[in-house]
């Protein structure tokens, strides 16, 4: 590495950290996430003991994290892509990086109940 | 110690020494030593444009222009290389559009033009429009321009050498340039350049003043090695003041602001340039409007609470037109000043600026050894030569026209010397004074500071030597600068590394400084009237019979080594246009 | 229009403010410099000055200040002093800036102000870094105008909007904020980065300018635009205030468009 | 002077080496910098292919994605319902079949040229880089041709 502290880039900078970082996240867990649902292929049996696992409910904080990941992700990509074509879109990239963040703020409580809600049942009783 | 050899070598990478450099490298191998990287060099602070009479947007010819240029400079103009400079440049601005300056343009897609002080139509009726620009940023462009097309052409830079000393090699009796001395700035070597023809290209001198539109790095290196060897400085006394520095600071604001309609005002909101000149009013030329803010000044009528400053009033110009017209100088003022120029003027004084003298060249650019004989291979172009069309004053937008015009003819007389000559042998030992001078600073153990000397030196010119001048405070500095100079021999450094030594550099570039302060207040004692920049309250008016004639200060050094400078004169050359009262 | 000699008292006020406020009172600040000099140690090493200065003054004075009057071996390249030479990008508080345009009473003067050199290019001794990669990526874009056919006797013409095209990207003053802000360039200085990309289109969109393509083609390769992931340092970096990012994209949409 | 320099060594006796104008360090340099020589030019549009497939797979993934992310975890009973039934059950409709190997594909190709990005910015050794595009490109293949097995080969009746 070039020697040296951290550079203190703005929005532009931490966005694409985060999009990396989800992106590579994502990578990661599709590669499980097929190799698990090939068990299919193997024995229903297996498949569905692996599944069980995931209905868990730290799988499922962790199946929360995924989502924000893959929400993030997605808003974020079409923000580059409005970077891209739009003429104007360098121009607003901030705002448009405070409209994405927004709209995954909303879309992460959406997603509260639906997909922490079974495992706040398991915790807490139903 | 490293000899390189090269037909051709050009000091500096300005304006003058690019557009001399493109020309040269066609001819022969050529090498650029520059200080700076190209791009650092000071043309690029140039703002206001570019001077030719392109008769683009309103009549006008190059004899109008030879004119202006010549009455601007108090007639203390060479009137033949005038000529040449209006004529050629037409051709100069032309040349930098085809290898690609984006100028601002008419409406009908040719390169627009604006006004500039002591610019006008049919010998001083009026203001004419004969500045090619881009924006406020006409220098800038120029530099990448140049620098640019040196890329097309595979010009061979070495940056960031610093060349400290010319070598003169007698042959039949004949003091010839055998190359040049330069020590690497990274590795704090020293490399001995032989060469054929040297081109000095070096800039101006601006930093023995505080308060200056110059860069720091604009120490006269270039007219000190040429004058430490002997050879002579023309006319060093007239320095340009230009009026429109930002308060304190010395950045300029150009001239363009006022050639926009800008409006200088002092503390009553009175337009006072109504009452110095008449006809050209904020557009006069420099010396005249510098003279001016001062006078108001001195009279009580300056700005702010120790009333030391004017304004420079923008703010009746639409918006619109100062961000197309002058959006660089309007952010100078966001940025230092944290003043809005759409609505509120802007605090300015004369900032010393242009170096009028320099060293001596024909119109080839041949440096000259005394007034008539030249020194073969030696040539100059640019601000650290005087050819001299700038006289006693430059007008403004007629210096980026000169490194232009003067670059390009001392590169082509350069390289074809190259090709009928052959190599001057070296000098014995070509680098010992440079490695001397070297070594002592390095190991010096006196107890000076470059930085207090310095200081010193700028402020005793500001107070002595700028825009007022009487025999007294000439006087003052010259033996202020004789202590300096004294002190000066006590310096030491604190850094003596050979990587990256710029403590060791700025040492160097104080002595340059020193010398040709004291060459410029020198000459300024002996000048008894006044002349364009050169204005002397003790004597007030220009004094064609004993004074048009250019200085030539040369350093002699008597048998005890003792140094001295001995002024001669040599006269002006003129043609066609007889002297008159300079009036605007 | 106001009228030339009406008297403008009622504009004095910013100016008045800004004259009495120059009033000097000066500020102790911290300047941490990153000091590296390898003919003393193979470690760069954090530095802390203490020096009195007036808020309005520059960074560079600041540094200035210190060589002169503190430590004269502080080594750092600056010459026009106000930000149109490009000598003296640095950076500071963790943001490539030009230290002569970097006002201290706009950076916090309560905390220590950091002072390192730019990234991705070698540092050679404190703030001094290595610039021949990055004008050999200039040089490798053809940074110049390229036409066929005779030279016009007169100037090429060109409308105000064709000027006007590429207006932005002629402000450049190769300072390198933009390049040493790039996170791509920091680990791989074969990245031609903003600044090359910057000067390339300078000349695409000139409509004088006939080697477009050659451009485009050389940008088009592994180390070229596509390789900008749009982070924007270089933008906010850019002392000139030019789009830069706004510019790569519309290289990266011109080689689109010429492709298909 | 080469002699010098192992005495000094010994003479200071410390740990710090003993550098100096004549001997200096080696300096601080970045990764890969760019000479006359580098980079060499392969004139091919590929990596504008590449860019343009990023942001198209990533319109589309968008749909694809969610749509699958909304089945599998939001609409009646998220995770919880998924077991081999489930996916038996939605495989049944050549529909799913495609959008799921839709998927598949795209973001494997999309996820797997991102980390090829990656690589190029992170990986400084020439060697390095090409060891870790192999692992990449072979997993990705591996993952991409197994997948599409099981979506296509799949058995309800394998019970
Ligand atoms: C702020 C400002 C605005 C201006 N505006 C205008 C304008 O609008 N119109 C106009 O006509 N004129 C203008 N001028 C004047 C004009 O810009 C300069 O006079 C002109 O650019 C000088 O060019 P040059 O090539 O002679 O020197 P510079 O551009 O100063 O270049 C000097 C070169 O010499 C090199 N050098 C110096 N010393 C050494 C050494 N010892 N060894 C090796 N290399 C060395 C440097 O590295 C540099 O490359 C302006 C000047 C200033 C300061
Ligand atoms: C859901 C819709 C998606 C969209 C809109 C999207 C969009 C994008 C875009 C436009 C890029 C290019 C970024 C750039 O060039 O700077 C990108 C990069 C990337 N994407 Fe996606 N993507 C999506 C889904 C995915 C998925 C499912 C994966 C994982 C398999 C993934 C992994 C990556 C990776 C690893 C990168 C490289 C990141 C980088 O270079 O910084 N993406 N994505
Ligand atoms: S684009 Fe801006 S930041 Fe980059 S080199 Fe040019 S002026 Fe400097
Ligand atoms: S910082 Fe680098 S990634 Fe692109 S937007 Fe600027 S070049
Ligand atoms: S010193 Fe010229 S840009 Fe800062």
């Amino acid at each position: 590495m070039p020697a040296g502290t951290l550079y203190r880039g703005r929005e532009g900078m931490w966005s694409w950290v985060a999009h990396r970082v989800t992106g590579v996240l994502i990578f990661f867990f599709l590669f499980v996430h097929v190799l698990d649902t090939a068990l299919v292929r193997v024995s229903p049996e297996d498949y569905d003991k692996v599944v069980a696992t995931y209905k868990t409910p730290i799988v499922s904080l962790l199946e929360y994290g995924l989502v924000a990941a893959i929400l993030f992700h997605a808003l974020n990509g079409l923000r580059i892509i409005a970077v891209d074509y739009w003429t104007q879109g360098p121009r607003y990239q901030k705002q448009m990086l405070w409209t994405v963040v927004g709209l995954w703020i909303l879309l992460m409580l959406g997603a509260i109940y639906p997909v922490l809600g079974h495992a706040a049942r398991v915790l807490f009783g139903s | 110690m490293q000899i390189h050899k090269y037909d051709t070598v050009i000091v500096g990478a300005g304006g003058a020494g690019m557009r001399a450099a493109i020309e040269a490298t066609k001819r022969s191998r050529t090498a650029v030593l520059t200080k700076l990287y190209p791009t650092r060099s000071h043309t690029g602070a140039a703002q206001g444009g570019m001077a030719a009479a392109l008769a683009n947007v309103e009549e006008d010819n190059w004899e109008w222009h030879t004119f202006d240029t010549i009455k601007g400079g108090d007639y203390l103009v060479d009137q033949d290389a005038a000529e040449i400079l209006a004529k050629e440049a037409i051709d100069a601005v032309l040349d930098l559009e085809k290898m690609g300056l984006p100028f601002n343009r008419t409406p009908e897609g040719r390169i627009d033009q604006r006004r500039f002080g002591g610019h006008t139509r049919n010998h001083g009726e009026a203001a004419v429009r004969r500045a090619c620009y881009a924006a406020d940023r006409t220098g800038h462009m120029i530099l990448q321009t140049l620098y640019q097309n040196c890329v097309k052409e595979g010009v061979e830079f070495f940056n960031e050498f610093y060349v400290l000393d010319q070598l003169l090699t007698e042959v039949d009796g004949v003091q010839r340039s055998a190359g040049v001395v330069a020590y690497e700035l990274a590795t704090g070597e020293i490399h001995v350049f032989q060469a054929k023809s040297v081109i000095y290209a070096s800039g101006g001198t601006g930093k023995f003043f505080k308060v200056t539109s110059n860069a720091h790095t604009l120490t006269g290196d270039g007219q000190a090695a040429v004058y430490r060897r002997g050879l002579p400085l023309e006319d060093m006394e007239f320095f340009q003041f230009h009026p429109t520095g930002i308060w304190r600071m010395g950045i300029l604001l150009t001239e363009g602001a006022r050639g926009e309609g800008g409006i200088l005002r002092n503390k009553d909101g009175e337009r006072f340039m109504e009452k110095y000149a008449p006809v050209m009013k904020d557009l006069a030329s420099r010396d005249v409007v510098s003279r001016a803010i001062y006078t108001e000044i001195r009279e009580g009528r300056g700005c702010g609470p120790e009333g030391d400053h004017v304004y420079l009033d923008l703010t009746h110009l639409p918006p619109e037109q100062l961000d197309a017209k002058l959006p660089d100088i309007t952010e100078f003022a966001r940025t230092y000043l944290g003043i809005e120029p759409y609505t509120d003027p802007i605090p300015i004084q004369p900032t010393a600026h242009y170096a009028m003298g320099g060293i001596p060249t024909n119109v080839q650019g041949e440096v000259l050894r005394d007034n008539t004989t030249v020194v073969p291979g030696l040539y100059a172009a640019g601000e650290v030569a005087c050819v001299s069309v700038h006289g006693a004053n430059r007008l403004g937008t007629n210096s980026l026209l000169d490194i232009n015009v003067f670059g390009r003819r001392s590169g082509i007389a350069a390289a074809d010397y190259a090709h009928a000559n052959d190599f001057v042998p070296l000098p014995e030992d070509p680098a010992a004074q440079v490695e001397a001078q070297v070594e002592r600073l390095r190991s010096a153990t006196g107890n000076e500071r470059v930085s207090d000397i310095r200081r010193e030196l700028q402020e005793c010119m500001d107070a002595n030597v700028m825009v007022f001048r009487t025999e007294q405070t000439i006087k003052t500095a010259v033996e202020k600068i004789g202590e300096l100079r004294e002190r000066y021999l006590n310096v030491s450094i604190q850094d003596k590394g050979k990587r990256f030594n710029t403590d060791l550099l700025e040492a160097v570039e104080l002595g340059n400084l020193l010398d040709l302060a004291e060459v410029m207040a020198v000459s300024a004692l002996a000048r008894k009237e006044s002349r364009g920049g050169h204005y002397r309250e003790d004597y007030p008016n220009r004094d064609d019979v004993n004074f048009m004639r250019h200085t030539m200060a040369y350093r002699e050094v008597d048998a005890t080594g003792a140094e001295s400078i001995r002024l001669d004169y040599k006269p002006v050359v003129q043609t066609r246009y007889q002297p008159m009262e300079r009036k605007y | 229009m106001s009228t030339p000699n009406s008297p403008t008292l009622d504009k004095h006020s910013s100016a008045l403010d800004a004259a009495e406020n120059t009033a000097s009172h000066l500020i102790t600040v911290t300047l941490r410099v990153r000091r590296f000099n390898p003919e003393v140690s193979a470690e760069a090493e954090w530095v802390d000055y203490r020096l009195p200065i007036d808020p309005k003054e520059r960074v560079l004075d600041a540094l200035h200040k210190i060589k002169w009057e503190i430590d004269g071996t502080l080594t750092f390249r600056r010459s026009c002093a106000h930000g149109v030479c490009g000598s003296d990008a640095v950076r500071i508080n963790g943001r490539n800036r030009l230290a002569c345009k970097t006002l201290i009473k706009d950076i916090n003067p309560e905390k220590p102000i950091t002072v390192e050199p730019i990234k991705g290019l070698t540092v050679l001794k404190d703030l001094v870094v290595d610039m021949d990669p990055f004008f050999q990526a200039y040089r490798d874009v053809m940074p110049f105008l390229i036409t066929k056919g005779n030279e016009p006797t007169r100037e090429r013409l060109q409308s105000a909007e064709d000027r006007e095209r590429f207006d932005d990207t002629t402000k450049c003053i190769l300072c390198a904020a933009c390049t040493s802000s790039c996170p791509v360039f920091w680990n791989d200085g074969q990245y031609f980065g903003p600044a090359a990309i910057v000067n390339a289109h300078r000349f695409i969109f000139d409509s004088r300018d006939e080697g477009g393509e050659q451009r485009l083609e050389i940008l088009n390769d592994k180390d070229g635009v596509w390789r900008c992931r749009t982070t924007f340092n270089c933008t906010d970096a850019c002392p000139r205030g030019i789009e830069v990012t706004k510019a790569i994209q519309e290289v990266k949409r011109a080689l689109i468009t010429r492709r298909f | 002077m080469s002699t010098d320099i192992t005495d000094a060594v010994e003479l200071t006796g410390s740990s710090v080496a003993p550098y100096s104008p004549e001997n200096p360090a080696p300096v601080i340099e970045p990764p890969r910098a760019r000479t006359k020589r580098t980079p060499r030019s392969t004139r091919t549009n590929f990596e504008m292919y590449g860019w343009l497939f990023m942001r198209l797979s990533g319109v589309v993934l968008v749909v694809l994605v969610i749509g699958h992310l909304l089945i599998q975890l939001v609409l009646d009973g998220g995770v919880q319902k998924v077991g081999f039934a489930f996916v038996a059950g939605r495989w049944a409709s050549p529909f799913w079949q495609y959008w799921d190997l839709a998927m598949l594909w795209l973001a494997m190709l999309h996820g797997g040229n991102g980390l090829r990005t990656v690589i190029n910015d992170y990986a400084e050794q020439a060697n390095t880089r090409v060891w870790l595009k192999t692992l990449l490109f072979t997993a990705v293949a591996f993952t991409i041709v197994l997948g599409s097995l099981v979506i296509f080969t799949f058995d309800p009746n394998i019970r």
